[in-house]
């Protein structure tokens, strides 16, 4: 399976990343892929990447420019977003 | 409806206008505009940054507009939001509402700014005397929002 | 403070710019333009006269100003209303009130709107097609004004 | 005692009167003045004088630029104003 990932605001400034496409196997782990999983996954890239996604800082993922919580199934072709609480207006 | 994110400056005078004209019977057209403040938690501001997720961002101002929509009656909203590099006094958000009467002009004006400010992908970072920071979202901002769930309209 | 009766019409986008750069920490400014229906309890207006009691007009705006101030934070407020002869489509009355944040402006502005529409001495009459008619003071009108009276902010 | 009384709206136009000077004796009914008891002198001079400040109409009485109720006192130099309930905004 293939998705886009989109990061934002200080996930962005950190991980020195903004977008990627993330390539996976099809295998029982992409069937059940979820934004926690995918966290868990992206977090075991470095101590920096495991610190922004999965420490203090609260991070929210969408699917698809929606708003989705860490149960959210991610499937092939999907755009994926993480970033810091919002604070627009 | 109307829904616009962009980088330049909005001529408010200019948008309340053409709003009020959308329809002969508009009875009321209440505003927000929120703008740069020179001074955040103590600290003077010198620069906003404003990023956004594009896209994303326009989808989720139409989703709160049509939630509103739901709850009550009113004629048009528009939604304008600034993104980039601004500086104090900049103007950052409009957001209007036309309908009938005042009222529900106003729960719809507060409530799009409520869910807004919790729901639409805009992050803020602001350059001080001690150097540049991500603003942290605020609790009040989920309480303001979680009015309108204990309220039938 | 301002307050100001007049006959001439009035702009929007001026005053909320002037409103806005009173202070450099203002953050938020809620405006409600009120003008004309063509339309009144299903008939069409062609006119609208609006008469007013001098000088009672202005002490009233104002105290109803000094009452939101008793109430909110809030760093300025602005009432302009029309008297004479009006068509629809014409703005009637502007309300705007700055601060350094969204829901104290909010509150503020919706406070003197309701107390304005029962307190201040302003007396509108219509032309439709079947004559002229003073308008009747609305019940929704007063039970808006009593909202205020159950809730401590 | 000497007062003004202002007339607004459906008052001013049915009683065809927007402003008088009142002049009354100094005896101990204009001490005890009222807003309800001006109302009833005032209801004398006619039918539709009558029908204007005691009938139907909910009449809403001013002293010096200051809502107020039936029961306000009126004294010497004051201005009152009577008016149907305001229709602004």
């Amino acid at each position: 399976m293939k998705i886009k990932i989109f990061y934002f605001a200080r996930l962005k400034e950190t991980l020195k990343f903004s977008t990627e496409d993330l390539e996976l196997p099809d295998d029982a782990f992409a069937q059940a892929l979820t934004i926690l999983k995918l966290k868990a996954l992206l977090a075991k890239r470095s101590d920096v990447w495991q610190q922004m996604l999965l420490g203090k800082l609260k991070v929210r993922g969408a699917i698809n420019h929606e708003l989705v919580d860490d149960n959210a199934k991610i499937v092939d072709g999907d755009e994926v977003a993480f970033f810091p609480p919002v604070t627009g207006g | 409806m109307t829904v616009r994110v962009q980088t330049e400056d909005f001529d408010v005078g200019f948008e309340l206008n053409q709003l009020r004209h959308v329809r002969k019977d508009t009875g009321a057209i209440v505003s927000f505009v929120g703008q740069v403040r020179d001074l955040n938690d103590g600290d003077t501001v010198t620069r906003l940054t404003l990023e956004h997720y594009p896209g994303m961002t326009e989808k989720a101002l139409e989703g709160i507009i049509n939630q509103a929509k739901t709850r009550w009656n009113f004629f048009d909203a528009l939604i304008i939001h600034r993104v980039g590099s601004l500086k104090p006094t900049d103007q950052i958000v409009l957001v209007a509402v036309s309908g009938a009467h005042r009222v529900e002009a106003f729960k719809a004006c507060e409530f799009i700014m409520d869910f807004l400010k919790t729901e639409a992908p805009f992050w803020k970072k602001e350059v001080t005397q001690d150097g540049e920071r991500w603003l942290e979202a605020k609790q009040s901002d989920d309480l303001a929002r979680e009015r309108w769930a204990k309220t039938i309209a």
